[in-house]
């Protein structure tokens, strides 16, 4: 559904970004810090890290903070007062990855399937996506396996792809994407007649995802196969707080005497605390339950109540996890196992 | 923002509180907002978050009827911070509530039905809801029988209510305490539940069963309801698993795909036997 | 490495251990650890300069315990996390076999903590120069630099807990982070939160961190952590000579005192 | 302008420090109104965490005394607290964290006119560094 | 449910007068949680107890905050008051708004300010206290009291008499200890030694007193009612079962130049010898370090002559353990010595002599048999002066305390030279004369008027020996300060008494603090002056500070009437503030990880373990547990535990937590 294509000079972002500024808009690109590469407010793209296939963490904090104010309140002798968040900023988020931007789908098919979560869908709406698409991809990439690809559209509002010259062929998705180009119209060119797809990483299919989904509620049972898999876990969460699709959440209350704030933070079901009831008793009380709560998760339940699938292919977990955990190699064993 | 914050609770009031067993309280809470209060509905077997301003939120089920406006009731034993900090609220202080959330006791559908509760220890409350529920509306329902048991005289909640229920002429009462919990004067019976419940006999034609209690009490009451007849279909139970959000996107709930929160608390036996061991 | 196999495939034979914990290939050209039940598996068995995982980790781990009596490959970080769980009454003597790695790559059968103490006492476990120049450039900061550093750094954590997670030391079972009555470190990722976490894990650590640096390696946002461990390390060893995992019956330089202790810093 | 009137926190222990500022009372030795005591049994009790609550409960300065080396009334509270202060001074100045916020001192049940001064000179050294712009500016720092 | 009273005390004007009450209690009202806040006048006494007291039942108050002077004050009065008024007393907390507030800040608003934060930190607390319920232990009734002068002979025998074991342990051969130096004793001029031998052997005869002389405490562990005292019983090179004290070893001693320390110098002894004739055991010592035998490894010349053959040269120490429920503390005093009066020639003129060697020379039993001779020459002195507060009262020997019995004894000194030099001149120089006791301005009257002692208000400044005098210089300050020199024949210095010299070291070994003297410190000065900040150890005499014979024959009196009351029945209630480790139920247990780091830091020893056992008696984890005889309630394991699975009761992370989000 692509409303135009147009060509945006390597040398225009930079303009553009100006353009969003005056607009009102904060800009979150990618930054380098160290060996690591995060989304944060940039005031050039200057700024911004070259070359990069994946940042360390996804752009979801933009639409799903780590740790958020759901509310403030202040008490008042026996009266509590309440107050709501204001209006959060628009926001464009630059330079993430097709895969990331397909995630968005996914976070608001939580957020929005029942009760409506007025302020993750304030923020979605403010948030605008400038994706660039991936020319490298590396081992841990499988976007293809689960529905997106390198140069995929969904979820961008306007999706780049670097061509020979160096230059972006702009495919502007949606109104969102529209308007931005409206701000500055004069950086939009012709596109020329090139073929995006040349410029693409090759990200071959690796495991069938017909056969994960249907083979998955039968592994449910089969102990010895999570068992295995998770014996090396460690049961951090940084697969969980890497990943762009993943949604579990906490709600915390910190107060200074009179004043305080609920907040929202990320949790993670990988957690050996994150099902403990108050009495000590624990739903899932060993690791391999917790790695078949996330695989189960992410592949089978998503996909049945929210016809989505929690996963975009993004590799993060694999490449963060500090135990060597790659789920795509699990994912392939369950697929293809008899 | 356009849409409501689903997660700002209503302010309540506490108007009451009773004390039911050590740790155990009851708190009555009226709407600080008159407006709010009177469009608020809910249905038997449904919970809310309910939040202490400082210290967060915690799950408990709403312990009053629908049939009974104007305010609700939570029982909570104090056992964690929320919890904690609840029991250090003093009448007229203001707590948080959100809900209510979750679905519910069929009751429309059990016109006619003889009912039979069997609940154990601080696990009353929920069906305490559904019992005043169907004894305001007596004439819908057939036999009412409530099986309650305790570890002991001291650990039974709802005490004066089970007096005035055993008064009643309408409802056949039951309360029990495991041997040994018993003091002189205790006039009810003594022994677990299930057996009291084999005893009692009930009879399982045109009867739905509601059984609340701690994991170690429901795995030995539920055979003896089979053995007794009830189908896995007409037993229901609810579950209590953690939970933070309460409408079904925190995460923390889940048993396999389904969200405790939305997809229960209620569930009959016939559900709970295709749920995965996760609760 | 060869010699690493032979062992495990004897010492599986015999039934002298139920599971060899060690480092076997991973994706890419990664390891990742493996746990070995059987001799014909030990090929899988790798023993290189990838292989930097403190694999003491596991053996607090109720999964791993349930496998039986395990043989760990255990380079001298790790040897040092097995004493000093030892010290703190999570292993027993006998409960573990380490198959000691030098740092040349040689391997050495240590089924005794006396063994691992002589053998450890044969290594001077100093700060190398490039630590020791790390350290020193923060120490030569400014205390506004510093916190401008450590600010930056810890505005990343997510509070994955990786850090907690790789640590062989950290097998509380219910960490502090999760005790809420009363909550000493906020749950949420925000400042405070980091900053209270990290200084509350780094004087747990105080004189128990085995410096094998999983901290570091573990963090997906890649904070320098285990500069906050080798700060403190160092100055135990600076102020009561103690350094952690030495001994099975090690003391605690924290529960134990001098009359003699430093305390120019106090009126 | 009324000057700036830092919030000092101090741990005291109940035997020698508390005692102490007793003392300083029955004596009438005026000191600044600053300090705000919590009472512990001993020093050896004082958590770290307790300091680093203070500093985010908008603290400008912590004071931690107890009895002098050899004076513990339980012989050795004192010296495990000394070793503790110890590492936590240099974690804390290798975090960057004022140090100068946070003082030390054996103040025994016999120095009333000790802990006077010794409150004196704290709340004039923290009234010179100002308030605590490091931990202010923590507060709610990350929370979107 | 949180129903907390705050109660604020003017203390008259003393809080009332630098804050503002009224406005504190109207703050305290606002607090969450508080239902009840009103001030009085005096909250300590009755009707302001009985305001306490009805509020506590009429409001059903869940707690108590009363700001007032400092709990170490009051805390007690007022949890009693909680207490009758049916609310646990660990519910009620105060607020130090006296000593820590009104007597410390400037009347204002900054005051009143922190007056009403320091009681929203209590009420805070006070919300988490949870009621405590003392802890029971079972009491040994053996008392163990240090030192065998007049008040620890005193405490034994009161405390044997009035049913219970004593041990009674001296440190030098023999007990009676400073009083059975003296000649005699002020008012009364009785004999010392006649009065106090008796008592002596009273205490060696006595059923219930085991008596180890020649013996100190090496080390004490425990707690009140379970104390573990090892005492080192020092070789006495003598079978003290087998000695009969006939004397013939001393006799044929070869080394019989010994300075005698129960002469205080004046009179000399040997190698193997009894302090006095009078020593209670009468069994002999070995001096080993004077001895020939252990200097040159033959003599044995003892041995060869006992006919008991109760000589032991090769003996060693030995160390035996006892079980006690109670100390006293009687270890006595010490003077200050020469090397602290260059300026006296104290140390370097033979006939400048302390009092105590004073004493002796007066003493019948002491060197001279009585007679005043000066030590040069044993020449009768015709000229004596007397120096009161030779160290006392002066800053620059860093004694700013008087010493209290040297304006009495210094009359006596210069009754008794009078008495027994008739011609004698005896000049005293004094600063004043304190004589605050039953009959002793009129024994200082005496003195002067009666035995014609001159007395000269004013210091001497220096002394010197010309033509074997002694020149005493000094200022007579009753004669507008004019110069005074008096050419003496002996000079009699009244040094300050100072703690013993290793006070210090005993005050460690007992936990018990002490003062900047050195001297051990009472629980409190005026109400609880014969008890030590450590349950179960009392003092007597003159280790708490300088005493006369009465004072610390009365406060050991004092201390055994404490003894005998603990011993009074077989279980002690403690309060419970000690520290526990959390048990949860299955399948956690506890959070306690069994780390042990608490086990090494505890200096009671009170870390247990635990193995928590599955029903077929497999062990699933070992963990921590808190022996609650044991604990003292420190807290330094609470600050030690990683995942705080252990607590301290009274102190609680949660209370202190609190406290510190109440700033």
């Amino acid at each position: 559904m692509i409303i135009e294509k147009k060509l945006l000079k390597q040398d225009s972002v930079e303009k553009l970004f100006a353009k969003l500024k005056a607009d009102g808009r904060r800009i979150l690109a990618p930054k380098a810090q160290g060996d690591e590469i995060f989304f944060e407010q940039v005031a050039s793209a200057s700024e911004m890290a070259k070359d990069y296939i994946q940042t360390t963490l996804s752009p979801k904090g933009a639409v799903f903070p780590r740790v958020e104010a759901l509310f403030r309140y202040q008490m008042e002798g026996k009266d509590v007062k309440i107050e709501n968040n204001s209006e959060p900023q628009p926001t464009v988020i630059f330079g993430l990855r097709p895969c990331d931007a397909a995630s968005f789908a996914i976070l608001n098919s939580v957020f929005s399937w029942d009760y409506q979560d007025s302020q993750f869908k304030s923020r979605l709406a403010q948030t605008a996506a400038i994706t660039v698409s991936c020319s490298r991809a590396d081992e841990y990439c499988f976007c293809t396996s689960v529905g997106g690809s390198p140069g995929d559209t969904k979820g961008s509002d306007i999706l780049l792809t670097r061509i020979g010259s160096g230059d972006y062929l702009a495919e502007i998705l949606t109104e969102k994407g529209k308007a931005m180009v409206t701000l500055a119209p004069e950086l939009f060119a012709e596109a020329p007649s090139e073929d995006k797809e040349k410029y693409l990483a090759k990200v071959p299919v690796k495991f069938d995802l017909k056969k994960l989904t249907e083979k998955l509620p039968e592994a449910f049972n089969n102990n010895e196969l999570w068992m295995e898999q998770s014996l090396r876990c460690l049961g951090c969460g940084a697969c969980a707080f890497v990943c762009p699709a993943c949604v579990c959440f906490d709600i915390q209350d910190e107060s200074k005497r009179e004043s305080g704030v609920r907040l929202r933070c990320w949790d993670s079901c990988g957690f050996s605390l994150f099902t403990a009831h108050t009495s000590g008793h624990n739903p899932r009380p060993v690791q391999s339950q917790r790695w078949r709560q996330r695989v189960m998760h992410k592949f089978s339940y998503f996909n049945d109540r929210q016809k989505y699938l929690g996963c975009v292919g993004c590799g993060r977990c694999s490449r963060k996890c500090p135990a060597d955990m790659n789920l795509l190699e699990h994912l392939k064993a369950i697929a293809e196992a008899r | 923002m356009s849409e409501p914050n689903i997660y700002q609770p209503f302010l309540m009031r506490i108007d009451k509180i009773t004390e039911e067993a050590p740790l155990v309280k009851t708190f009555k809470l009226v709407f600080v907002n008159d407006e709010e209060g009177k469009k608020f509905q809910f249905k038997a077997g449904q919970f809310g978050e309910y939040s202490v301003f400082g210290e967060g939120e915690c799950t408990l089920c709403i312990a009053s009827p629908p049939t009974r406006p104007g305010y609700i009731e939570c029982t909570f034993r104090q056992a964690g911070r929320v919890t904690g900090a609840l029991a250090g609220k003093e009448e007229g202080e203001i707590i948080g509530f959100r809900g209510p959330y979750g679905n519910t006791f069929p009751l429309e559908q059990w016109q006619g039905k003889n009912l039979l509760f069997i609940a154990g220890g601080i696990a009353l409350p929920p069906l305490r809801c559904v019992i005043w529920n169907a004894l305001d509306l007596r004439d819908r329902f057939k036999e009412i029988t409530v099986i309650y048991g305790a570890r002991s005289v001291a650990d039974l909640v709802y005490k004066q209510e089970l007096e005035e229920w055993a008064k009643r002429g309408d409802l056949k009462i039951l309360t029990t305490v495991d041997p040994g919990g018993e003091t002189p004067d205790w006039k009810g019976e003594i022994g677990f539940v299930p057996a009291v419940l084999e005893k009692a006999d009930p009879i399982c034609e045109n009867t739905v069963a509601l059984v609340c209690g701690p994991p170690i009490m429901i795995k030995l009451t539920l055979p003896v309801l089979a053995k007794l007849g009830f189908s896995p279909e007409n037993t229901f139970t609810t579950l209590e698993n953690r939970m933070k959000c309460g409408i079904g996107k925190c995460g923390h709930c889940m048993v396999g795909k389904y969200f405790v929160c939305k997809d229960g608390p209620v569930f009959t036996l016939a559900q709970l036997n295709q749920l995965p061991p996760e609760y | 490495m060869e010699e690493l196999r032979k062992k495990a495939r004897e010492l599986l034979t015999s039934g002298a251990v139920k599971v060899i914990i060690g480092y076997g290939p991973g994706s890419g050209k990664r390891v990742r650890a493996v746990f070995v039940r059987k001799p014909e598996q030990a090929d899988l068995l790798i023993c290189d300069d990838r292989c930097l995982q403190n694999l003491a980790v596991y053996l607090t781990k109720p999964e791993v315990k349930a496998l039986g009596k395990a043989a760990v490959v255990a380079r001298l970080p790790t040897l040092r996390a097995i004493l000093q769980l030892a010290a703190e009454n999570q292993l027993t003597d006998g409960q573990v076999v380490a198959l000691g790695i030098s740092p040349e790559g040689k391997m050495t059968e240590l089924s005794q903590f006396k063994a691992i103490e002589e053998f450890l006492a044969g290594f001077s476990f100093e700060l190398s120069a490039e630590e020791k120049a790390t350290l020193e450039k923060l120490d030569q900061m400014t205390p506004e630099q510093r916190w401008q550093f450590w600010q930056e750094q810890f505005a990343k954590c997510v509070r994955c807990y990786g850090c907690r997670a790789s640590c062989p030391l950290c097998y509380c079972e219910k960490c502090l982070a999760e005790c809420n009555q009363p909550q000493w470190i906020p749950a949420a990722s925000h400042q405070i939160g980091n900053l209270d976490w990290h200084i509350i894990r780094a004087m747990h650590l105080a004189n128990r961190c085995v410096n094998c640096g999983d901290c570091s390696r573990a963090c997906p946002v890649g904070i320098p952590l285990h500069l906050l461990n080798q700060k403190l390390a160092e100055e135990v060893f600076k102020q009561f000579g103690a350094r952690s995992g030495m001994k099975a019956a090690q003391e605690y330089a924290l529960c134990n005192w001098k009359l003699e202790d430093r305390e120019n810093f106090i009126k | 302008m009324s000057e700036f009137e830092p919030k000092i926190v101090a741990f005291v222990c109940n035997w020698c420090t508390y005692a102490g500022a007793d003392l300083t009372g029955t004596s009438r030795i005026k000191y600044a109104s600053n300090v705000r005591m919590i009472r512990l049994p001993c020093t050896g009790r004082i958590d770290f965490m307790l300091l680093l609550k203070a500093f985010e409960q908008g603290a400008d300065g912590i004071i931690v005394s107890g009895c002098h080396p050899n004076d513990c009334h339980y012989t050795a509270g004192n010296f495990h607290a000394r070793r503790r202060w110890m590492m936590f001074r240099s974690l804390l100045d290798f975090l960057g964290i004022d140090t100068r916020r946070i003082h030390f001192a054996w103040v025994s049940a016999a120095e009333g006119a000790k802990w006077a001064e010794f409150v004196n000179s704290v709340t004039d050294q923290v009234r010179k560094l100002g308030p605590n712009e490091q931990y202010q500016k923590l507060s709610q720092a990350g929370v979107e | 449910m949180a129903r907390i009273g705050v109660f604020i005390c003017h203390c008259g004007e003393n809080i009332a007068g630098t804050v503002d009450v009224f406005k504190v209690a109207e703050a305290a009202g606002k607090f969450p949680g508080v239902v009840h806040s009103v001030e009085y006048k005096y909250m300590c006494s009755d009707p302001g107890q009985t305001m306490i007291k009805d509020a506590i039942k009429e409001k059903k108050l869940t707690g108590v905050v009363v700001a007032a002077c400092s709990p170490r004050m009051h805390e007690p009065t007022f949890r009693r008051a909680c207490a009758e008024a049916g609310l646990n007393p660990f519910l009620c907390e105060m607020a130090n708004i006296r000593e820590h507030c009104s007597w410390v800040h400037e009347k204002g608003e900054a005051t009143t300010q922190k007056a009403i934060e320091l009681i929203r930190i209590m009420v805070e607390k006070v919300k988490r206290n949870k009621p405590l319920y003392s802890i029971k232990v079972p009491v040994t009734k053996t008392a163990l009291v240090l030192g065998g002068g007049i008040a620890g002979i005193q405490a034994a025998l009161d405390i044997a008499n009035a049913g219970h074991q004593v041990i009674l342990v001296e440190r030098s051969p023999s007990i009676g200890g400073h009083m059975l130096q003296l000649s005699e004793t002020f008012p009364t001029l009785d004999c010392s030694q006649c009065i106090l031998t008796p008592r002596m052997v009273e205490v060696a005869q006595h059923p219930k007193i085991t008596l180890y002389t020649y013996s100190e405490l090496e080390s004490l562990d425990g707690f009140i009612g379970n104390f573990k005292a090892r005492i080192r019983r020092k070789a006495r090179g003598v079978d003290e079962k087998l000695c009969t004290g006939c004397g013939v070893c001393i006799q044929k001693c070869p080394q019989k130049k010994i300075p005698s320390e129960f002469d205080a110098g004046m009179g000399k002894r040997t190698a193997i010898y009894v302090p006095c004739p009078q020593s209670v055991p009468n069994q002999p010592v070995i001096d080993r370090e004077h001895c020939t035998y252990y200097i040159k490894g033959k003599c044995k010349i003892c041995e060869k002559f006992c006919e008991r053959k109760a000589i032991r040269l090769d003996q060693q120490d030995e160390i035996i353990e006892v079980n006690v429920g109670a100390v006293v503390a009687a270890t006595g005093f010490d003077i200050l010595h020469s090397k602290d009066f260059p300026e006296y020639g104290y140390g370097k003129y033979p006939d400048v002599i302390d009092g105590l060697q004073f004493e002796r020379l007066a003493s019948a039993s002491g060197p001279t048999l009585g007679a005043i001779k000066r030590p040069s020459d044993g020449k009768e002195p015709e000229t004596v002066v007397f120096i009161a507060c030779a160290g006392s009262r002066d800053d620059a020997k860093g004694i700013p305390y008087c010493s209290k019995i040297c304006c009495m004894y210094t009359a006596k000194h210069a009754m008794l030279y009078k008495h027994k030099v008739h011609n004698g001149k005896a000049y005293v120089f004094y600063m004043d004369i304190r004589a605050g006791g039953k009959n002793y301005e009129e024994f200082v009257r005496r003195a002067i008027e009666e035995d014609g002692a001159v007395y000269l208000r004013g210091r001497v400044s220096r002394i010197y020996e010309e033509d074997g005098k002694l020149i005493v210089k000094g200022v007579d300050t009753l004669l507008g300060a004019q110069p005074v020199e008096i050419k003496a024949d002996m000079v009699v210095l009244a040094t300050a008494i100072v703690a013993n010299q290793d006070a210090e070291s005993l005050a460690q070994k007992l936990r018990v603090s002490y003062d900047p003297y050195h001297f051990l410190s009472e629980a409190h000065p005026k109400l609880r002056p014969v008890e030590t900040n450590t349950a179960g150890i009392f003092l007597a005499g003159a280790c708490q500070a300088p005493k006369d014979i009465p004072e610390a024959v009365a406060q050991a009196s004092g201390a055994a009437a404490k003894v005998a009351g603990l011993f009074s029945s077989s279980e002690l209630s403690r309060e419970p503030v000690i520290a526990v480790v959390n048990r949860l139920p299955p399948p956690v247990f506890s959070t306690c990880t069994g780390c042990f780091l608490c086990e090494k830091a505890c200096p009671y020893q009170a870390i247990e373990r635990e193995e928590i056992k599955d029903r077929k008696g497999n062990v699933i984890k070992v963990v921590a547990k808190v022996n609650p005889g044991l604990c003292q309630g420190c807290g330094t394991c609470v600050a030690l535990c990683r995942v705080k699975a252990i607590d301290l009761q009274g102190f609680t992370n949660e209370q202190v937590y609190c406290e510190l989000m109440a700033l």
